[in-house]
């Protein structure tokens, strides 16, 4: 048995008397008693050293559950709390919270997951009823040497931050603002408005899509409590909850954005007569001049001079001929990035997606064959503004007769992304619709099943079925140029199997539309690192928790708003934007955030100055006094992680919550009883 | 220069009716410094229709194979096991993976192995040459050894079925390219074409589109094949599976017949090109077993300045 | 029970220091998706792999650990940046140390385990529960106040004196 | 007033601690002047009869060093146990199990092994062990038995206070006894050193870098360490930041690093795990295969953190192996 010298044990635990513990065993209804002998476990916690009371219920988490801690408590029977029941990730904070209610420091609490470690994971009864006794053991024996700890509190900076500038970010930019808050919005485009911009119409309703979210966009740029920052992106954060520090760097666009009016006479002017690198906003489906605005209603009207193209910069021998043109003077070819720091309260992320990248199934051809293209591309083909005027056109400018869209590409496909995209069902339907308007053509669906979840969807695939798009069901198998027959001369074939006429079909086409997936940014596990969140494994950032807390994430302040943090449609996106401003308005309007109180500390007597502690800490919380020669841990900067405490060769640093003695206890509890 | 040796299976197709495969690798292999040993007392793969039958049986004939192999190991290390038909590449590879995941099919396999006395580890590793070709001997190795670059010469690399299915282990498995890649390093040129990896018909002819099972289904696939390279325009048709070049080579008459277009492409094997361009004698590559063989009229661009001759 | 029955008998038990915001919530993840393991790992949630102190190792063996596992965020997404860095040199020197008291370097095993990988938790836990086993258990020896050792001639000499 | 008792004892030890009694030159005398020594197997011709003869607890101190290892050690000092108001384990070996501490790294037979038949020096190496009991013309002859292991003194008795180093310095020595003899006893399982560790003590402390990071470590004879310098800075293995002051960092003065005999101070369990731990956190880089080469530039890494305190660490002594089991490797 390890005894803990006198020097490891903490503070007196309660004014009167010793330790006297609550046990409460959860049943959560059936999902801890359908499988571990909560009797058992109840009857033994009662014969832990410093058990008081031992009791069970059927939820904990309910009120008459935590009802029961607090009498108990009131009643001056405990002075300290374990419950066995969920992950300390999920109640913890509701404990802690009854157990104050009952009098006693929040912190007078432990918890045993006996459910997500033990009776969802344990296939045999007996042996899951063994291992809960032991985490109970561990946690009876922890909490006696709990230490009174007084919850911390910090301050909330009242400005915001939102990242991303589509609707997501656009929307959760202005409601806050609505409300007052000073909001920095950053955006790594030339303009805001993301891919929502570059659609013609929306589904089901078939709104124009420029048409709802434009008056949106110029609100953005109106507003006076938006600091709208593009071209921009963020570099660091440093801070935490209430008080982060962010870097933003612009990237120079050459030409300084508050004498730039949007007039566009040097794009007209630029020595390049017509456009001659792909138009990324048109999916390279036109071309742009070194010099361009992304698409006519950018919000900021501001040009951009590229400096991979613009002869300037490739030769430094051009006439300038933009410079002559700008009435304002507004061009400065010497622009270097420049930085910013701001600090804020709290952050939304709404950094977006990305499309599948359809290269990477060969088998359907694209980049192979001219004719096919993916969705994106064929939005910007219906887009009044897009590089054909709205006219749906094949490569060599002629109208497709028989056009084919084929859905789930990268999406639910153990090659490629298991999950559904969400939102290609829908839009596949909204471009056979479109297609079929603009055209007349034959269009046929290939899908593997229909998903219109939504309200108003089912209805617009059933009016789509009655314009008499065909729909096959079916995965796709390829898309070939191999003419088996007269009829399939010069066009592209697809060939799927129809599973609901139990034949292979191939079907001849002029036009491939493929409805590509939604997949997290291609730099989405760098900004994760950037704000300290995490990716599931398919990389998209994860909430907090997928019912309760979906906007926030780990990171206290840090809120995820749209398609970053999974497939998105529009509605669900804007709801989803409303819900982290909604929570970021509550932590800025209360002006404080309760802090984990697992900072560390120096026993100053102890400490011999040996330094060790000072390099380690990634916070640079922790500095040594030269004159004392001891070194002192700043509790507000403290992150609480206890690299020190593991390193401190003298035993002298110390984490509140994780004492070296409460986790030998908690070892001896998990080992000696079971 | 790498001397390694590589352990062989041929396999029954690939000594009997297509033993230009086996002769062909044999000689590039040992013209590009390394070399084919092949597997004593190799038995039948178990590929063919026995797994339909008895799967465990049939992988049970890959096992040994494997096992024997992995004694040729010269150390604990692992072993590339080549195996040049693709019937026996995939019934090799599917073994393989059979025995490594543990469970009772593994065991019951291992139990087979034992009461012949042989044991596995998990220690081999089947490839294809073509693998080995390109990711181990590699392109630059190959453009050196070229002595008569075959400037000019259309090839449609075929792949058929079983090198990407059900295991793409070193190409795309929908649009592979390293046939391609070979041809390309000895101055031919890889037709693009959609059919690459689509069914010969091979499976189902099993002595061809005459007397086999599905004589009209077999005609039907191979004749898109031949018809699709011809369309495309090209002179030949490399294949890396004695089934699929018998099966493009031997009908092509009654087809011409049957679907009223002329054809006469030769169905080579890859590793026979890539010979003739390595300066080769036919005889080694058992050019004289195809029949059909010639190399277009377009007589090919000489070497320049000796960048491809090698003094 | 006598030593034979206790290895007959022998079920390891293995400590698991996670980290919380990486591994443990990947155990959490284990549990919501149902995936059973063995039962033989208890976790001790820290809040980072690199609190994990040696003594915490030696105390789990001490107490009649027959493995201890440290579970970590993988390099480079730390919540705290550095810590699991921390933690692998610690380990990496217990390691070395433990190797010179004679006990398996398997009985040590640190692993990243990001807090989508729950599968990987189930895989570990499993796999650490049959090694352990195949080791069988760890045979610390207590030092003891009563030693085995037989009265001497200075005990008789004592004896006489105080009779 | 008779002078108070006291009596001092050695057990597995060197006689490098009788030696720091002696080095406290005149302060000896003062010791002398003011106690009784009654017991003092080093130097004066006393018998255990005689501290049998003794009224238990008529003994005010006693001050014991060295491990427990035999049969005979542990007899006697239960005795003096018996018959001393105040127990002192004298050094580190008493306290921790010391240099001699580190014979737990081996089995007893192993040791008897070598000892008795395959060390250089054994010329009958015919595994003639020895004889714990047997008849001589003089009569039935016996011999202490030899134990298992290495025990710590407070593995064996209890033990009231503690003083450490190998040996104990000067002054903490005096000031121990003075103490005791006035009566001015402290809590009872005190180390009497300051509960702080050696940095504080060192005059190199300031050398030492606040982000110290070591690319390589070295030993001792490897390089010629610069006099002023940390030690640790140099890549040198010191212990002294997770070992206790007291003895005026007097191995660091003569340029060589500071290997723990002090012991740890209060706050820690296992003196090796966490000197362990200070010192992994010096390693500069990330990446694994590197961590492991320069953990493999500690050369034993238990003789390095455990020098002094191996029997009284955790893990207490070398694991036997286990029996070969059946069942499959994972």
């Amino acid at each position: 048995m390890l005894e803990p010298e006198a020097g490891l044990t903490t503070q007196p635990i309660s004014t009167n008397g010793g330790p006297r513990i609550g046990v409460y065993v959860c049943h959560c209804g059936l999902n801890i008693a359908g499988k571990v002998d909560i009797e058992a476990v109840v009857e033994f916690a009662s014969t832990l050293p410093d058990v008081a009371v031992a009791r069970d219920y059927k939820f904990m988490c309910s009120d008459p559950g935590q009802e029961l801690i607090e009498k108990d408590l009131r009643e001056g029977l405990v002075n300290r709390v374990v419950v066995a029941s969920c992950s300390p990730l999920m109640h913890e904070a509701t404990f802690r919270r009854a157990t104050a209610e009952g009098g006693q420091s929040p912190f007078y609490f432990q918890m045993a997951s006996i459910r997500e470690h033990v009776s969802w994971v344990t296939a045999d009864g007996a042996e899951a009823t063994e291992k809960a006794k032991a985490l109970v053991a561990g946690a009876v024996r922890r909490v006696a040497l709990h230490e009174y700890l007084e919850p911390r509190r910090a301050d909330v900076r009242p400005d915001v931050m939102v990242v991303g500038g589509g609707i997501a970010g656009i929307h959760a930019a202005l409601t806050m603002a609505d409300a007052g808050k000073h909001v920095y919005l950053v955006e790594r485009e030339p303009t805001i408005g993301g891919h929502m911009a570059k659609f013609d119409k929306t589904f089901p309703t078939l709104d124009c899509s420029a048409c709802i979210l434009t008056p949106k966009m110029s609100a953005v740029r109106s507003n006076p409590n938006i600091t709208l920052w593009t071209y921009s992106d963020v570099v660091g954060v440093e801070g935490f909850t209430g008080d982060f520090t962010v870097r933003v760097r612009h990237r120079p666009r050459y030409v300084k954005a508050d004498l730039c009016t949007g007039c566009l006479e040097c794009i007209e002017k630029c020595i390049h007569k017509q456009g001659k690198f792909d138009d990324e906003w048109n999916e390279g489906l036109s071309k742009r001049k070194p010099i361009y605005i992304p698409f006519p209603q950018a919000t900021p009207a501001v040009v951009v001079v590229d400096p991979e193209t613009c002869i300037w910069f490739k030769t430094g021998k051009c006439p300038q001929t933009c410079i002559e043109a700008c009435e304002r003077d507004a061009f400065d070819f010497e622009q270097t990035e420049t930085f910013d720091e701001v600090k804020v309260g709290a952050m939304v992320l709404a950094t977006g997606f990305k499309t599948f990248d359809a290269a990477k199934m060969p088998e359907y051809g694209y980049g192979l064959y001219p004719n096919v293209y993916t969705s994106l591309e064929v939005e910007r083909l219906l887009n009044a503004a897009g590089p054909t005027s709205g006219e749906v056109e094949l490569r060599d400018g002629s109208k497709p007769k028989v056009v084919g869209i084929i859905h789930c590409v990268g999406s639910r496909d153990a090659k490629h992304h298991l999950w559904c995209s969400k939102v290609c069902c829908m839009y596949s339907l909204k471009l056979a619709h479109m297609v079929k308007e603009r055209t007349g053509a034959e269009v046929y669906n290939f899908y593997i099943d229909m998903r219109t979840p939504g309200k108003g969807y089912e209805e617009f695939y059933d009016k789509i079925l009655k314009e008499g798009v065909h729909m096959v069901r079916g995965r796709v198998a390829g898309v070939t140029d191999e003419a088996a027959s007269p009829e399939e001369e010069d066009h592209l074939v697809i060939r799927a199997e129809d599973t609901l006429i139990g034949s292979v079909r191939r079907i001849p086409v002029d036009m491939v539309i493929l409805a590509v997936g939604i997949e997290p940014q291609p730099d989405a596990q760098d900004v994760r690192r950037l704000f300290n969140i995490s990716c599931g494994g398919e990389g998209f950032f994860t909430e907090r928790h997928p019912k309760l807390a979906p906007v926030s994430t780990f990171t206290d302040g840090v809120f995820l708003a749209g398609a970053c943090q999974g497939p998105k449609d529009i509605p669900d996106t804007v709801a989803q934007a409303g819900a982290a401003a909604a929570e970021v308005l509550a932590m800025v309007d209360r002006g404080f955030v309760m802090l984990e109180a697992n900072t560390a500390h120096i026993e100053d007597e102890v400490c011999s100055g040996c330094k060790t502690c000072v390099g380690l800490c990634p916070f640079s919380a922790i500095s040594f006094n030269e004159e004392r020669k001891k070194a002192y841990v700043n509790e507000v900067v403290c992150k609480g992680c206890g690299v020190c405490v593991g390193a401190c060769p003298s035993g002298a640093a110390q984490q509140h919550l994780f004492t070296d003695a409460e986790i030998f206890s908690e070892i001896e509890g998990v080992l000696a009883y079971v | 220069m790498s001397t390694q040796r590589y352990v062989y299976y041929p396999g029954c197709s690939a000594t009997g009716v297509g033993r230009g495969f086996t002769e062909s690798l044999d000689a590039v292999f040992e013209h590009l410094g390394t070399g084919l040993d092949e597997l004593e007392d190799w038995n039948c793969c178990g590929a063919t229709a026995w797994p339909s039958v008895d799967e465990d049986q049939a992988f049970a004939l890959s096992a040994r194979n494997l096992a024997l192999a992995e004694d040729r190991a010269p150390d604990d290390g692992p072993v590339d096991v080549l195996a040049s038909c693709t019937g026996c590449y995939r019934a090799l590879l599917k073994a393989e993976h059979v025995l490594n995941e543990a469970g009772p099919k593994a065991e019951k396999i291992g139990g087979a192995l034992e009461a012949i006395g042989l044991d596995y580890e998990g220690r081999t590793r089947v490839r294809h040459p073509i693998d080995i070709l390109l990711n181990e001997i590699g392109l630059d190795r190959i453009r050196e050894a070229v002595v008569r670059p075959l400037t000019g010469l259309k090839v449609a690399c075929y792949y058929g079925c079983l090198l990407v299915r059900p295991f793409a282990t070193f190409d795309d498995q929908h649009n592979p390219t390293s046939m391609d890649r070979l041809v390309a390093a000895v101055g031919a040129e890889p037709i693009d074409w959609p059919l690459k990896t689509r069914c010969c018909g091979g499976s189902c002819y099993c002595g061809g589109p005459v007397i086999g099972a599905m004589p009209e289904a077999t005609m039907q696939l191979s004749y898109a094949l031949l018809r699709e390279a011809t369309k495309r325009g090209a002179d030949m048709i490399a294949t890396i599976c004695p089934l699929c070049q018998f099966n493009l080579e031997g009908f092509q008459g009654r087809m011409s017949k049957r679907f009223g277009r002329p054809l006469d492409v030769p169905s080579v094997f890859v590793s026979q090109i890539l010979g003739i361009a390595m300066g080769i004698d036919e005889k080694r590559l058992g050019i004289q077993r195809l029949l059909r063989w010639q190399l277009p009229d377009r007589e090919p661009v000489p070497a320049e300045g000796g960048v491809h001759a090698r003094a | 029970m006598s030593e034979q029955a206790r290895e007959d008998t022998f079920e390891p038990r293995i400590v698991a220091f996670f980290c919380n915001w990486c591994t443990y919530t990947a155990a959490d993840l284990a549990g919501i998706s149902r995936m059973q393991y063995a039962p033989n790992v208890r976790v001790i949630r820290l809040m980072c792999s690199g609190r994990v102190d040696p003594q915490f190792v030696l105390a789990a063996f001490r107490n009649g650990a027959d493995g201890v596992l440290i579970g970590g965020c993988h390099p480079g997404d730390c919540h705290y940046q550095e810590g699991n860095y921390n933690a692998l040199r610690r380990i990496e020197l217990l390691k070395q140390t433990l190797v010179g008291f004679g006990i398996e370097e398997d009985r040590l095993r640190l692993e990243w385990i990001s807090a989508s990988e729950g599968d990987r938790v189930q895989k570990v836990c499993n796999e650490m529960t049959e090694r352990i086993r195949a080791l069988g258990p760890l045979r610390l020896t207590t030092p003891s106040r009563v030693e085995a050792g037989a009265p001497g001639p200075a005990h008789e000499l004592v004896e006489q004196v105080t009779s | 007033m008779s002078k108070p008792k006291v009596a001092f004892y050695w057990c597995a030890s060197c006689g490098g601690c009788e030696e720091a009694v002696v080095d406290l030159n005149e302060v000896v005398l003062d010791v002398v002047e003011a106690v009784d020594i009654v017991f003092w197997p080093v130097a004066m011709d006393f018998k255990v009869s005689d501290v049998a003869a003794l009224e238990d607890g008529e003994l005010a101190a006693v001050f014991i060093n060295g491990a427990i290892r035999t049969s005979e050690q542990a007899e006697i000092v239960e005795l003096l146990r018996r018959k001393a108001g105040a127990v002192v384990a004298f050094g580190a070996c008493a306290w921790l199990g010391g240099i001699p501490g580190l014979a737990n790294l081996y089995s007893r037979e192993s040791i008897l092994d070598y000892v008795c038949g395959e060390s250089p020096s054994t010329v009958d190496g015919g595994g003639a062990r020895p004889v714990e009991e047997f008849d001589a013309p003089e009569g039935r002859m016996r011999l202490p038995h030899f134990d298992e292991d290495v025990r710590t003194l407070d593995q064996v008795i209890d033990v009231d206070y503690y003083l450490p180093g190998c040996a104990p310095p000067a002054g903490l020595i005096a000031q121990a006894v003075m103490a005791l003899v006035e009566g001015r006893l402290p809590e009872k399982g005190s180390v009497l050193a300051p509960d702080v560790a050696l940095c504080a003590e060192c005059i190199r402390a300031a050398t030492k870098p606040e982000d110290l990071k070591v690319e390589r470590f070295y030993r001792p004879y490897e390089i010629v360490a610069d006099a002023e310098t940390c030690l640790l800075a140099q890549g040198l293995v010191c212990l002294g930041p997770s070992t206790r002051s007291g003895c005026g960092a007097v191995c660091i003065a003569a340029n060589m690093p500071c290997t723990g005999c002090m012991g740890p101070t209060s706050r820690v369990i296992d003196h090796g795990a966490k000197a362990l731990a200070a010192i992994a956190s010096l390693i500069e880089t990330r990446d694994p295969d590197e961590i492991a080469v320069l953990a493999e530039q500690i050369v034993d890494p238990v003789g390095t953190f455990y020098r002094y305190s191996l029997p009284a660490s955790l893990l207490h002594r070398r694991v036997e192996p286990a029996p070969i089991r059946g069942g499959p490797a994972v």
